[in-house]
């Protein structure tokens, strides 16, 4: 029977993350280190930019991680959206220009979703600035380098995210 | 429940390129007690065979599960790494490489402190996907070793030739009377001068003799059904129609010769011709008129057809040169925006038709030249733009190069075989590296059903499809996971988890492949994913609300646990 | 194809909340909020949404199970009623109709109650009828009785919107009381201020404008520190004392020890913290106070609700729109329960059972003689050892799980004669029974539930109950018929007729009556609309009565073996014993495990981390359940959900009890923290 | 011009010439207002239209049981009528079994939702008022405006008295998904309150991004009144303004959200001719 995933006996490691609370998972989270970014890179190309990156010694901002995806059209929009809420303020989203896709312009659904959910982040003042989209861009490794430290100078200027999630109320409560 | 202490992980010193940077000691101890990691070792440059029969045997005889390598990327040794292993017999799914040289190292040398905890992290990561990805079930299915060719032009019948010789079983399915396509309707092939039935003959010949391929005349496609390596095409010949199964198909259905309506009163004046009503006359016999003006590019290169046509240009050299050889006093010129003859032939052809005493007068795009005269042509004006002044020409008879466009639909190819079509109607093929593949695997196109071709072109890319078509028919079966067209193994096949699918038909509609269909399971709808089409992008993953379709390989558990360990 | 949309009540808390159960073929296959209801007005929180969940479990009783040996075996209806009548019966004869006793249950609707405190109270001349009431808010209608006259929520929900100020005391209503929070945000965001007092830093408290974290049990100092200051800086209403209340000097003479500082350095606040709380409730132009468990279920949890009366009466917030004391009753009934005589000391609405001319009325009504000897409270009975109790009906309640104490409550059943308890699903009670009977749950019965703001409202049958089992209107009915007292009713509404003619507060209820939106008691006539806020113009009891809150510190406290305070309390997804929450898919998904809330200080020092199995022990009994680490309970506190049987936080609870009202002492008690060693639960 | 016994004629009339076998409507019975199948025209004087009810969900529930050749009549508002359109394009309501009786909204009544477009496509009863946007509205104003900082702070403070009731999704005629994810602890914490403040409340507006309907379903449940519509109106306008598409108003057009930019072109990018132009894109 094809296995679900949302298989509910998912060995105890799996939960870890899960235990500790929200509130507390905020902080404990709390590197102090400058902001943090979770990138999804498009095998066919942005991992390449990325990859040259390492070839040729290009020192990058210590806070990112790469998820290596099939197609940038593969992220779903409930993963970025769970990434803001464990706490990485920004999240990138790169794949490859439009109409060189390799499955076939898979790239412009992608495209057309990331532009929805900037409204929507724009709406609650998370602020689109953290989500960072380029199609076609990022197959180069000075390109990805450029990309990369652009956009975390864009997050800088953003308070860390974790105080969205404890944002003290209007009239803060005392005691 | 066994201990959950089943990983093996084996960090590469790389030569010092690695553990000169980050701490390779306290990731070992780390890692020791971490929940899932039966045992960490460091080893050194593991793209060494020596150190990877090592590797493999300890590997062997711990006889646990699953092993996280953590190296260099997988452009650079990396992927060696894992296919040596897999060789060893370890299977893929049980593999996991970890990018800690180029994703760690070399981009953070000047904070080795940092890059020991980013290291930390990504072996993390790298653990949340080892233990949860699988491998997509492989389904094969039976191949046919027969293949259907549609259209019977230079392309086609090329394939078929081809194909034939290679022993296997070709239908060739032509939808007129005679083979030979558009080469029927001219008088001679350019560049090279000879007649449609010499250049054809030893294809001709070959689908005559070959007892290989059977040649359905008059006959066209009346639907096709299945996947690769078993379509059922029903073919329709007048009222008789049978089905015949195949394991390939090849579109060879050419394009059409445009007509130019209303363009340099065309159909106004006697003596303005299209290249085709040229053609027919050459091959009548001898033309009349002495004073012979070309124009090309009509209807090309402009706003509704953004595309040069590739076959114009030689094709006007040709008749231009035939009729100066008949006609030494006669007086030929042709009107062009730019003669594109790429290639070292078409470049002698021009030079030996300007040798020959044809004129070539360029003119712009934006004033094209005008034809005059009452009922019969007189003269064409043009304003040349390498002299610069208006030149009039008294000509008998004007040529309008048009270019070829793409059937309306192919005869509703589109609709069955679930092609696709660029925005100009032609069909759309894979980008990049991939010239004769479709979107649909199993289904290939060659000749000028894919791009306006002469027929030289056109029969290389028939042998192309050809070759192409064999590779894929000439085993016994297809494996699903093998069908990604491209080197190596398809990514993933989507899996749908059939209870939890609400039917909502969005992977349907959004997958470039149309591998999703919706189908009644006990009454309600639900969608299942055909393995051969499926290529494993995941676009249909983004969009399911409940995520009911996921990718095996890197399914939506492991990207959630992945985000949870990045930044621990 | 018979599809049905019935309106009914929703059977948790005591919201009230409207349901609109969709029924097919004789199964409810939905639940849909009623948009038109006056107090939840198309909302639902997450028990109300999948009330239905529970209904067609598996695990239902459907038919009388006697008990031979270890084994329950179903017997008919008759057979099973001559049981309980002829064991009850010899029981009296033995020892007296005192060796009775009778639990009904705040989940049964008022007529259900009414004919259960009948049967016990004419059948066997004795009043021992008791409910869950003790265990919760007794402490609130044995102090608000004597200081106003009523035991009830003085406003209604609806009016906490327009309050220029809302104390919130002792509640964590976010989870609990989730409608209700809803219209003290509605008032929030018209510009009233909030103020918490709770030693968990709860949503309700995150979301105040003022959280008072008092060590538990404190409540005391803190309302006296408060009601000094406003007598100091004479914020108090003057004119409302003089005219409308009486006993304030001797409260102001109490007063005087209770200095700010004092009250600060016993809460474990900052005196300015206390001050700037008592000025803005005094100077509020309207202001409720919205108080529960956390005032109530203390050894002074009387005096608490009389620190809390005298706050109101000081500053004249009450009898007023917009201004009173609202107790928040936890069971959808539990009001109607205590409302129909369902306690030991009073007869239907609240008549004394002292009284001879109330004792007389009764009897003509019932012609039966009843007993002038005041029955036992089930905390003493059970805390006592029991010995002159000898047999106990229980309908509709699960002491086991829900009393303190648990190896006591075990005992007591142990050794009775005779034990009968009706429920829906087999509980931890059921197992001691000699003889279970199945009662219907709240979609299989017609009746009236009374929610916290005193309204009575329908209950309509959606389904039959299933097998065998009946509602237990009709076991009551059969029971009294057997007794020969003569309950020949054919329709709940005849009950609800003689109730009316019998009680006061209800004396114009009728079913007719209540087709929309329900009554508001006290409603005396039957042309009277209801009354929405109580004490306008005149207290019941004539004048408002200060009564000096003797503070007496938690029975236990921390010390060197046991050094957490342990604080029991509900949580939002589950509901009380957890028999009908721990039952409904959509509940138990969200959570199924008991868990421990430990604050991150605390768990760091003993090394625990979040989903650790941990063993939380006291002095009575031990527990192992797994950590949650959280800033909600602050350093040196513990708080479990006593929903889960596996691990029942009010076993480990101090059975001591409020002299008063018999409540025991759920929310503070010291408890031990350690790591599990071996894998126990995870 | 009554709108309450307009609608009543009109199930009347859908009864007695057949077209449906019965009509789903609200009933002003001796308990208030309660949903009701109304099959035979004589009981059809206790139809009312009051208070607003959306019938979308529930008539998807009970088609699943009834016999496959009844027809079901569904008084609608507009939103009802857009999300059985949104329901039908999603498989999960078989179009020839509904038929739709249309009410128009009042102006307040479609004030309170903020509904663009307050009537169905043919009304049966009442009178079609203008709709109203969104953006004006004075609540949406204050929770828009302001700079990034001022909105968080603003969204946070209300999110965080979410009690998780899952009414927002109970309630919502588009949310069909069993199981959902919402109830998954890989997506949202499970077991404790407020709702993950961005996981829970971000990941179900983004589902209805291009489903919404904008009925104000979510809003009305919500106990704490949190203004859940605000999160969908600038998604919906930003559909309206690049693809010129609204959820619920064309049975047949998919929301643009699924194909590619030849099939349903932004103006805000161009494709290049040349499949494989190395022109610098975006």
């Amino acid at each position: 029977m094809a296995r679900c995933w949302r298989n509910r006996f998912r060995d105890a490691w799996c939960d870890m993350s899960n235990r500790v609370s929200n509130e507390i998972k905020g902080n404990t989270k709390k590197t102090g280190r400058g902001p943090k970014a979770i990138i999804f890179a498009c095998r066919w190309c942005a991992l390449i930019g990325a990859d040259g990156a390492g070839k040729n010694r290009v020192q990058l901002p210590l806070n990112f991680r790469v998820i290596p995806v099939e197609c940038a059209a593969r992220v779903e929009p409930d993963s970025i959206i769970r990434a803001f809420s464990y706490g990485i303020d920004g999240v990138g989203v790169l794949g490859c220009h439009l109409g060189g896709c390799r499955y076939h312009n898979a790239n412009h659904r992608a495209l057309k979703r990331l532009d929805l959910l900037r409204k929507l982040l724009d709406t609650v003042g998370i602020g689109s600035g953290r989500l960072l989209t380029s199609f076609g861009t990022a197959h180069e490794y000075h390109q990805f380098a450029a990309i990369l430290n652009e956009f975390f100078q864009g997050l800088r200027e953003f308070p860390p995210i974790d105080e969205w999630a404890r944002a003290q109320m209007t009239d803060a409560g005392k005691g | 429940m066994d201990s959950k202490k089943t990983v093996i992980c084996v960090l590469c010193r790389c030569y010092g390129e690695i553990s000169d940077v980050i701490d390779l000691d306290s990731l070992k101890n780390m890692l020791t007690d971490h929940p899932l990691v039966s045992s960490a070792e460091i080893r050194d440059c593991l793209c060494l065979e020596a150190n990877l029969e090592g590797l493999s045997e300890t590997i062997r005889q711990s006889g646990t599960g699953k092993v996280l390598i953590a190296a260099c990327s997988p452009l650079a040794r990396g992927d060696p790494i894992l296919r040596g292993l897999e060789q060893r017999g370890i299977h893929p799914a049980d593999l996991e490489l970890v990018e800690i040289r180029e994703g760690c190292v070399w981009i953070h040398k000047d904070n080795p402190q940092g890059a020991t905890g980013k290291a930390w992290d990504l072996i993390n990561m790298g653990l949340a996907s080892l233990i949860r990805k699988e491998r997509s079930e492989d389904t094969t299915t039976l191949v046919r070793h027969e293949v259907v060719i549609v259209g019977a032009g230079p392309a086609g019948l090329a394939a078929a030739a081809s194909l034939g010789q290679l022993g296997v079983k070709v239908h060739l399915v032509e939808r007129g009377k005679r083979p030979g396509g558009m080469l029927n309707l001219i008088s001679k092939v350019a560049p090279d001068e000879t007649g449609p039935q010499e250049k054809l003959a030893p294809y001709l010949k070959a689908v005559d003799e070959n007892t290989n391929i059977t040649y359905y005349a008059s006959t066209h496609i009346a639907s096709v059904e299945g996947t690769v390596g078993d379509f059922a095409i029903s073919l329709q010949a007048g009222e008789t129609g049978h089905t015949i199964h195949a394991g390939a198909v090849i579109v060879a259905t050419g394009a059409q010769a445009l007509l130019p309506q209303g363009l340099y009163r065309y159909k106004e004046l006697k003596g303005v011709l299209s290249a085709i009503e040229l053609e027919r006359h050459l091959k009548a016999g001898p033309v009349q008129a002495r004073r012979i003006v070309f124009i090309q590019c009509v209807a090309a290169r402009d706003q509704a057809r953004p595309y040069c046509s590739a076959i114009c240009c030689p094709v006007s050299l040709k008749n231009a040169m035939a009729l100066r050889k008949e006609h030494p006093e006669a007086e030929v010129s042709i009107l062009h925006r730019d003669i594109i003859c790429p290639g070292s032939t078409l470049e002698h052809y021009y030079r030996r038709a300007m040798a020959k005493g044809v004129k070539f007068i360029r003119f712009e795009e934006q004033n094209p030249p005008v034809i005059e005269g009452e009922d019969q042509v007189s003269t064409v004006r043009v304003y040349d733009t390498a002299t610069g002044i208006m030149r009039e020409l008294d000509t008998d008879m004007v040529v309008l190069s048009t270019p070829l466009a793409a059937h309306k639909d192919a005869h509703g190819l589109v609709r069955m075989l679930a092609l696709t079509q660029d925005h100009l109607g032609f069909f759309e093929v894979q980008p990049l590296m991939h010239p004769v593949e479709t979107t649909v695997p199993g289904i290939f196109i060659c000749g000028s059903a894919r791009w306006p071709v002469l027929a030289d072109r056109a029969i290389t890319q028939g042998e192309a499809a050809a070759m192409k078509a064999f590779c894929l028919v000439s085993g016994q079966e297809i494996a699903a996971l093998g069908l990604s067209q491209f080197k190596g193994e398809k990514f993933a096949i989507a899996r749908v988890d059939q209870e939890a699918c609400t039917g909502c038909g969005n992977c349907v509609h959004i997958c470039p492949y149309d591998a999703c269909t919706l189908g009644l399971v006990d009454g309600a709808s639900k969608s299942t994913v055909d393995p051969m089409r499926c290529t494993g992008c995941g676009t249909c993953v983004a969009v399911c609300p409940n995520g009911s379709i996921q990718l095996p390989e890197q399914d939506a558990v492991v990207i959630g646990e992945m985000l949870a360990q990045s930044f621990s | 194809m018979n599809l049905g949309f019935i309106k009914t009540t929703c059977p948790y808390c005591g919201t009230g909340c409207g349901l609109v159960l969709q029924v097919r073929d004789g199964k409810v296959v939905g639940n849909y909020p009623d948009r038109d209801h006056p107090v939840s007005k198309g909302s639902l929180c997450i028990k109300g949404w999948n009330a239905h969940e529970f209904i067609h479990h598996p695990e239902r009783l459907t038919s009388p199970l006697l008990r031979k040996g270890k084994t329950f075996y179903p017997i008919p209806w008759d057979e099973a009623i001559d049981l309980v009548v002829e064991r009850l019966g010899r029981t009296a004869e033995k020892y007296g109709g005192d060796a009775i006793g009778g639990l009904c249950s705040a989940k049964c609707t008022n007529e259900e109650n009414y004919l259960f405190q009948k049967f016990i109270r004419a059948g066997f001349q004795t009043n021992n009828v008791e409910h869950c009431a003790r265990l919760c808010h007794s402490p609130t209608v044995a102090g608000m009785s004597q200081a106003l006259g009523s035991g009830a929520m003085t406003n209604s929900i609806k009016d906490l919107e327009g309050a220029k100020c809302i104390l919130i005391m002792g509640s964590n209503a976010a989870e609990t009381f989730p409608i209700i929070m809803g219209d003290i945000y509605k008032a929030k965001d018209r510009g009233a201020r909030l103020i918490v007092v709770d030693p968990r830093a709860t949503e309700v408290a995150k979301n105040a404008h003022i959280h008072l974290q008092i060590r538990s049990g404190t409540d005391i100092p803190l309302i006296c520190g408060m009601m000094r200051h406003i007598i100091e800086h004479s914020l108090e209403d003057k004119e409302f004392i003089t005219k409308r209340t009486e006993g304030f000097d001797t409260l102001n003479e109490y007063l005087t020890g209770w200095t700010v500082e004092r009250a600060a350095e016993e809460c474990g606040l900052d005196g300015d913290m206390i001050r700037e709380a008592a000025e803005t409730y005094a100077t509020a132009a309207e202001a409720s106070i919205v108080f529960c468990m956390g005032i109530t279920q203390h050894a002074c949890g009387t005096a608490n609700v009389l620190a809390i009366c005298d706050l109101a009466l000081l500053c004249g917030h009450v009898g007023k729109e917009h201004s009173g004391i609202c107790p928040l009753r936890g069971q959808c009934n539990v009001q109607g329960a205590c409302d129909m005589g369902g306690l030991p000391d009073v007869y239907p609405g609240y008549q004394r059972a002292s009284d001879p001319g109330i004792r007389k009325k009764f009897e003509d009504a019932w012609g039966r003689e009843l007993s002038d000897r005041p029955g036992l409270a089930v905390t003493e009975t059970i805390g006592s050892g029991g010995g002159d109790i000898r047999s106990v009906y229980i309908m509709g309640e699960n002491p086991v799980m829900s009393d303190p104490n648990r190896n006591k409550t075990l005992e007591f059943l142990k050794q009775l004669d005779f034990l009968v308890v009706q429920d829906i699903f087999p509980t931890e009670t059921t197992q001691f029974a000699h003889l279970i009977l199945p009662g219907a749950c709240f979609a299989e019965k017609t009746g009236t539930f009374t929610n916290t703001e005193r309204r009575i409202q329908l209950l309509r049958k959606a389904v039959d109950p299933p097998g065998e089992a009946r509602d237990d209107f009709t076991i009551l009915c059969m029971l009294g018929k057997a007794m020969g007292l003569g309950f020949d009713y054919t329709d709940p509404s005849e009950v609800m007729d003689e109730i009316a003619s019998l009680t006061p507060l209800y004396g114009g209820v009728h079913f007719y009556r209540l087709g929309h939106g329900g009554l508001q008691w006290p409603c005396p006539t039957d042309d009277h609309p209801g009354t929405p806020f109580l004490h306008k113009g005149e207290f019941t009891r004539g004048k408002g009565l200060f009564v000096v809150p003797e503070y007496t510190p938690p029975v236990e406290s921390p010390d060197h073996d046991y050094p957490y305070i342990f604080i029991t309390g509900r949580m939002f997804c589950h509901y009380h014993t957890g028999t009908m929450t721990r039952r409904s898919p959509s509940l138990n998904r969200e959570t199924d495990k008991p868990f421990v809330e430990i604050n991150p200080v605390d768990a760091a020092r003993i090394g625990i981390r979040g989903g650790d199995a941990v063993r939380v022990s006291t002095r009575r009994d031990a527990i192992v359940t797994t950590a949650r680490i959280t800033e909600r309970v602050s350093r040196g506190s513990i708080f479990a959900a006593f929903h889960f049987f596996e691990a029942p936080a009010d076993a480990l609870t101090i059975d001591a009890l409020d002299p008063v009202s018999k409540v025991p002492e759920f929310k503070v008690c010291a408890a031990n923290l350690r790591k599990e060693e071996s894998d126990g639960l995870s | 011009m009554n709108i309450r016994e307009d609608a009543r004629r009109a199930a009347r009339k859908v009864l007695e010439q057949g077209k449906a076998q019965g009509v789903l409507g609200l009933r002003e019975a001796g308990d208030g207002v309660s949903p009701h199948l109304f099959e035979d025209p004589g009981d059809i004087d206790s139809l009312v239209v009051e208070p607003k009810w959306l019938l979308a969900k529930l008539a998807t529930g009970i088609l699943k049981d009834l016999p496959d050749d009844y027809r079901l009549a569904v008084m609608c508002r507009g939103c009802d009528e857009r999300a059985i359109v949104e329901l039908i394009k999603r498989n999960q309501l078989d179009g020839a079994k509904i038929h739709v009786i249309g009410l128009a909204c009042s102006q307040e009544q479609a004030r309170a939702c903020l509904c663009t477009r307050p009537y169905p496509s043919e009304v049966a009863a009442g009178d079609v008022v203008e709709g109203v946007d969104p953006f004006q509205d004075e609540r949406a104003r204050t929770f828009l405006e302001g700079d990034q900082r001022e909105r968080m702070i603003r969204w946070a403070t209300e999110l965080k008295r979410c009690v998780k009731c899952y009414g927002c999704r109970n309630s919502c005629p588009i949310c069909v998904c069993v199981p959902c994810k919402l109830e998954d602890d890989l997506w949202v914490g499970r077991g404790e309150i407020p709702a993950d403040l961005i996981s829970f409340h971000l990941i179900r507006a983004f589902h209805l991004s291009d489903t919404c309907v904008a009925c104000g379903a979510c809003q009305d449940a919500c106990p704490e009144n949190i203004p859940l519509m605000l999160l969908q109106i600038s998604m919906r306008a930003f559909l309206m303004q690049e693809y010129g598409y609204e959820a619920g108003t064309d049975r047949e057009r998919r929301s643009p959200m699924l194909s590619d930019l030849t099939k349903e072109p932004s103006p805000g990018y161009e494709i290049p001719g040349w499949v494989d132009s190395l022109k610098d894109s975006v």
